[in-house]
């Protein structure tokens, strides 16, 4: 037992070794690298002096805001997609031609329609995670049995009932990982809205890091992005467990 | 058929009013003509029963009869209407059963599902499952999950969701497949006195001879490539029938003969 | 069925050209400061100026170059690591975590370490794009290798199919419809991470012709390299649904 | 008490304002003054425009690019000029291996500026216009501040367009040397850095205007007489050490901006074709 | 049983030294106890068919013995040493045939992939796909999907899948479920000819009484809750067996009785 909750650190470990001892052997000199220790250091008094913890709560507040929002209508197109393919085709050059607009390019406008705070990081977070979250459903719901569809076709379910009841446990476990895909999006996005213009939360806190050349620092938020991220995923698995039981783990534990 | 003969004929099925009714049906797939120029009458009430080589076009057809399938040339009426889509009155009993049954409910949760869609109130669901469950044999099993029941447990819960939908037809593709000799004369008689009670239309797609000359009012069988009527038996044995009288009846052993004799010819 | 897919094809060009109209009235109307958003007639002709000036079409290829080797790459990392992860419970305990802590570090934060310990190079560049790529297709691998029927997996044993075999035979064909679906997101996200990079490690592409047209505040010189990335997702996306089609062919005979 | 946001990147340009929050000048006036720092220069005038700020700093090539894709902005008052000082603290920094001797030196190399078409890099192609050297045929690619070092020591680039502290930190951890000092020989005292507001905000609110003028003029006095002061907010609003920050002087504060001192700028820029129209310097200025 | 007749039964089996064996094997799942102290050995070249009600443990046992289930006491046996893994020579039939087929690979390419799995080289296995699809009775069928398959078509599919391992030892479960009865008895007879020519041994299991003795060298009935052995007979029929005339000979006929009763006395 206690060898299987070793068994993830190891790797992590030996690499952090890894490099503080490279950066201790070589002298490291550098404006964005510093070493584990360091930034072990610059982690517990940014936690202490509560920035980061302050930071983390407003990153989380406009990346989960943003990811209930993105990923509610990417789920609802993506079974909507997924279940009509005349609507699918109809929209196809519209959704693949929007998708791949990177937010960062646009962030002056959104900037400009919005402004700073909490509804242009939301509003931007909302659009990155829609995507993913219809392209997984869409595939999804596509490669449901066949069967199943004609049975619920058979009972004459009306559509909501058919999507209650056959469509979205039958696609949950992907649902899910696309969920848990967007989750991280989310997450990203706000972080990177957050360093290229937005000056809260903890993206503001890796920006002004960096200019003021804390490379020790803005490591440390690195670091501490990567555990937020980390343990979300673990709490989307654990309430995914919690929540849907068999459904939504069938056939994904070996 | 002489012209006469055929009219004759045709004003004799309008007299009946067919329940289902195919009429000069063609389905082709993929490139190939799987039926082709179907003609069939079921009458409200009667048990017909289909059988053929494998592979000849029994499920097709039953799948045609549903409204899974639309003819591509011909029509297939419910009523007289042309069938676009299954309708809620008539119940379908797929042949993989394994395929169609929701992984992630339970037994009780499966036939439950059939009580949803015509909106039972929850109340009233556990006692209906529980009859069901029983009626099909396998009480005490509501909580197993379908990959913890075997082949034939499995084909029965599938049966059990059928009848909760409480049918006016019933279409049934092997339903028995994988049951023991036992439990299947059991079911047949179940499925039997259900259907006689509520005048319910049962169209079954079997391999047994046997079994179709038991349950049906008339047996069809198919020819392959492509699919279509190759011989039609009224089966005039007296009902209610009997697992024991019947199979002996010299009707019973002529009919099967008869079948057997058809189904020989059109192996090669 | 040519014909069809032709015309569906149309009718989805009409509906995408109903909303670009829709987009030349929000712009007549001047709902948002022409400044910002200019209709689609002035992206055009800032497109069309950009190309015969030369410039834009040098910085189009720059950026699927970064593209096309950054998904490449990740495909074929992210189609691995999930496969070993997938199928491999010491894999799934000693590594999987690890990448979990990777995966929400945004690229933005990374390029600088990654330019730190890389350099400004095209390398960098690619274990950037890579990186962010990987994540889709990683993640519908592990769980398109764990939502395999059961029964094939009985049937590989009872073959005593070699382990590689069995990821080849069985579970990635199993796991291809996921793994096209990741992959798929992963085209775009690449494409939006060979801008993001251009536009931080100032890298030569469309994203560095975005960024200076933001700069200089030329928002219909922005709008036409934002046309040219949709294009470019579209194009790109057709060609995954080819081979889609062409891979998934056995999918579509089941319906 | 007037509630007002001001938006400023992490230098010390917009010194005055940082000090002027810092001793109270900003209350003594009536403004309630809240400093926002901004990530990237030119996304000042978006948050301006998106009331998101009302006051910015942007450098002038940021402000006049974006007056002249036509957004409605106006300058306000002056905020940090080039003076000999800060003009000797621009170099183009030359990595190990590469020897400058002559503008001449620099063609054919790969040179990093903090943001193409920026304030560095303006600047340094009117020097080399200057000294007769075709621009065109330098190799120009975008390199932050933060990662010069680590890409100067790989030999990513030859040179990079800086400034102190990081020419001194370099120099020091022996990367490279100075190539050249490009804004001491341009030895020019134009703006670096003014307060900009939307014209529609500052027609407005004139009274505001005039007391942040008032205010950010006593402030400019401290910042560039009390070097102790002024470091003090500078590290408190860019929360950079303070140790980096005293180590170089700030930029000159210079609160009085005219018209005219936009024309040098204006003429470069149109130079380097990065204007497309003819802006007249009497509407830039608020007067 | 006293303690000298066990004595020698043991013996005996010592000589015959069992392929397979069931020593006290016992299965427990999701909390119940699905067989329970199963002792049964399979001879060398045996063809063992197994009967039993719908839900008794027959496919339980069969994944016993091909090794898919560990047992959670006793032991199964293959030529003495205990079964842990799916072993190349032995072949398994699934009952659900739907699920046990590649959806993406044709019909020659399921059958290719038992034929890639024993490295048979790529130019050889053209020829001996063709030769097991004629062999199920489905020549002309190597490029159609499973999805394009009947359920009988798929059901030979399978059938011809574990044929292509040239298996020593066959498991087959009720692989005839969804065959009409010349179909069937084609394959009935086309498993025994192959069987007995190569001395392979099977366990067969299956609902079809008649089909039990005519393949089997000895028939076993399983109890349920749990499953154990409930009767065991030994056919003494010649062989090679006829479908006409086997299935007259008296004994036949004294066998299917006997069997018939201990399946109806199972039941409720
Ligand atoms: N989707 C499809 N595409 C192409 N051909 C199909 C498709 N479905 C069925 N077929 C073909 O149609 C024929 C009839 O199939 P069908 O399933 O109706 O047979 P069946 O009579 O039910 O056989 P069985 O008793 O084996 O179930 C078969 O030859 C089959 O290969
Ligand atoms: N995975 C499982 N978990 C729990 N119970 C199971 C599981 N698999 C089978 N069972 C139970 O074990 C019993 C025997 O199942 P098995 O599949 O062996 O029956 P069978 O004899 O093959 O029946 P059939 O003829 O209907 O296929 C059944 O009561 C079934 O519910
Ligand atoms: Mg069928
Ligand atoms: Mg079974």
């Amino acid at each position: 037992m206690s060898l299987d909750r070793t068994k993830p650190l190891l790797l992590p470990l030996a690499l952090v070794l890894a490099f503080e001892l490279w950066a201790r052997l070589t002298h490291l000199q550098s404006d964005s690298l510093a070493p584990p220790s360091a930034i072990l250091a610059a982690l517990a008094t940014a936690l202490a002096d509560l920035s980061i913890p302050i930071a983390t709560r407003d990153t989380l507040f406009a990346a989960f805001a943003g990811l209930a929002i993105g990923s509610a209508i990417g789920l609802a197109l993506g079974i909507a997609f997924g279940i009509s393919r005349p609507l699918d085709r109809l929209m196809e050059v519209t959704v693949e031609a929007i998708r791949p607009i990177p937010s960062i390019a646009l962030l002056p406008i959104a900037l400009i329609a919005l402004g700073f705070g909490y509804r242009m990081e939301i509003v931007i977070v909302a659009f990155a995670c829609v995507w993913p979250m219809l392209i997984m459903t869409r595939s999804a719901v596509r490669s449901i049995e066949p069967r199943l569809m004609e049975v619920s076709r058979a009972l004459r379910l009306s559509a909501p009932q058919r999507i209650a009841k056959i469509v979205i446990p039958a696609a949950l476990p992907r649902i899910f990982v696309a969920f848990r895909l967007s989750a991280g999006i989310a997450l990203i996005v706000a972080v990177t809205v957050e360093i290229a213009i937005n000056p809260i939360g903890l993206g503001a806190g890796i920006m002004l890091a960096q200019q003021a050349l804390r490379a020790d620092l803005m490591l440390a938020y690195l670091v501490w992005i990567g555990a937020i991220g980390y343990a979300l995923n673990m709490l989307l698995i654990a309430a995914q467990r919690r929540l849907f039981g068999r459904a939504a783990l069938a056939g994904d534990n070996p | 058929m002489s012209v006469v003969a055929r009219l004759i004929e045709v004003r004799a099925a309008r007299r009946q009013k067919p329940l289902i009714a195919f009429n000069a049906a063609t389905l082709r797939l993929g490139g190939k003509t799987i039926i082709e120029n179907l003609d069939l009458q079921v009458r409200p009430g009667e048990f017909l029963c289909i059988v053929g080589a494998s592979g000849c076009g029994k499920t097709t057809a039953l799948r045609l009869a549903a409204g899974l399938y639309r003819p591509t040339s011909g029509a297939v009426t419910f009523e007289a209407e042309p069938i676009t889509e299954p309708r809620r009155e008539v119940a379908i009993v797929f042949q993989d059963y394994g395929k169609a049954l929701l992984p992630w409910r339970t037994a009780a949760g499966n036939i439950s599902l059939a009580l949803e869609a015509s909106r039972v109130p929850a109340r009233e669901r556990g006692a209906r499952i529980e009859a069901l469950l029983r009626k099909v044999g396998l009480p005490g099993h509501a909580d197993k999950y379908p990959t913890e029941m075997s082949g034939g447990m499995q084909q029965r819960l599938q049966i059990a969701r059928c009848l909760a939908q409480e049918p006016t037809t019933l279409l049934m593709d092997e339903p028995f497949g994988a049951l023991d000799a036992m439990t299947r004369q059991g079911l047949q008689d179940e499925v039997l006195s259900l259907t006689q009670a509520s005048e319910t239309t049962v169209i079954f797609v079997t391999h047994d001879l046997d079994e179709a000359i038991y349950l049906g009012d008339r047996v069809i069988g198919l020819l392959p490539h492509p699919g279509r009527i190759g011989i039609e038996l009224d089966v005039d044995l007296p009902r209610p029938r009997d697992q024991l009288a019947t199979r002996e009846h010299p009707e019973f052993l002529r009919l099967r003969r008869q079948l057997f004799d058809f189904i020989k010819a059109t192996e090669h | 069925m040519k014909r069809t897919a032709i015309l569906w094809r149309v009718a989805s060009v009409l509906v995408a050209a109903g909303f670009i109209a829709a987009w030349q009235l929000v712009a007549n109307l001047k709902l948002v400061s022409p400044v910002f958003l200019p209709g689609p007639d002035r992206a055009w002709a800032a497109l069309v100026r950009g190309f015969s000036s030369g410039d834009l079409a040098g910085k189009l290829i720059g950026t699927l170059e970064h593209m096309a080797y950054g998904w490449f790459a990740a495909s074929i990392a992210g189609i691995a690591l999930g496969a070993l992860i997938g199928s491999s419970k010491t894999m799934r305990a000693y590594v999987a975590p690890s990448l979990e802590f990777l995966r929400p570090l945004p690229v933005s934060a990374i390029i600088p370490v990654a330019i730190a310990m890389l350099g400004l190079t095209q390398g960098m560049a690619l274990f950037v794009i890579a990186f962010g790529a990987i994540w889709p297709i990683m993640l519908a691998t592990i769980h398109g290798f764990a939502a395999v029927e059961p029964r094939l997996y009985e049937v590989a044993r009872s073959l005593q199919m070699s382990r590689t075999a069995i990821i080849a035979k069985i579970a990635l064909p199993s796991a291809l419809p996921d793994i096209l679906a990741g992959m798929r997101l992963s085209l775009t996200v690449a494409l939006i991470l060979s801008v993001v990079c251009e536009i931080l490690a100032g890298l030569d592409g469309l994203g560095h012709w975005v960024l200076l047209s933001a700069r200089a505040f030329r928002s219909a010189d922005l709008f036409a390299g934002v046309i040219l990335l949709g294009a470019t997702g579209y194009l790109t996306s057709v060609a995954m649904s080819l081979v889609e089609q062409r891979l998934l062919a056995w999918q579509t005979a089941a319906r | 008490q007037t509630k007002i946001q001001i938006g400023c990147t992490a230098t010390s340009d917009c010194a005055s304002a940082m000090v002027a929050v810092d001793e109270g000048i900003f209350r003594k006036h009536g403004l309630d003054v809240e400093m926002t720092p901004i990530a990237i220069n030119s996304n000042i005038p978006a948050a301006i425009l998106s009331n998101s700020i009302q006051v910015g700093g942007p450098t002038s090539t940021v402000f006049l690019q974006a007056v002249d894709g036509g957004l409605d902005l106006v300058a306000i008052a002056g905020a940090s000029v080039m003076n000999p000082t800060s003009n000797t603290a621009i170099a183009a920094f030359v990595r190990n291996g590469i020897t400058i001797k002559d503008p001449k030196d620099f063609i054919g190399k790969k040179v990093g500026a903090p943001g193409l078409n920026a304030f560095l890099h303006v600047l340094f192609v009117k020097w080399l216009v200057e000294k007769g050297v075709d621009p065109r045929s330098v190799n120009f690619v975008e390199v932050t501040f933060p990662t010069m070092a680590d890409i100067i020591k790989s030999g990513g680039v030859d040179a990079v367009l800086t400034a102190e502290p990081f020419v001194t930190r370099m120099s020091n951890a022996g990367l490279g040397s100075v190539g050249a000092r490009y804004g001491a020989e341009l030895g020019r005292t134009d703006p670096i850095i003014f307060y900009a507001a939307s014209r529609d905000w500052a027609e407005k609110n004139v009274a505001t205007v005039k007391k942040f003028r008032e205010a950010v003029a006593e402030a400019a006095a401290i910042v560039n007489s009390d070097r102790e002061k002024a470091s003090a907010s500078i590290a408190k609003f860019t929360k950079q050490p303070l140790d980096l920050v005293k180590a170089t002087p700030p930029n000159q504060s210079e609160p009085n901006l005219k018209p005219q001192n936009l024309s040098w700028w204006i003429e470069v820029m149109s130079s380097q074709k990065m204007l497309q129209s003819k802006l007249d310097t009497a509407k830039l200025v608020l007067n």
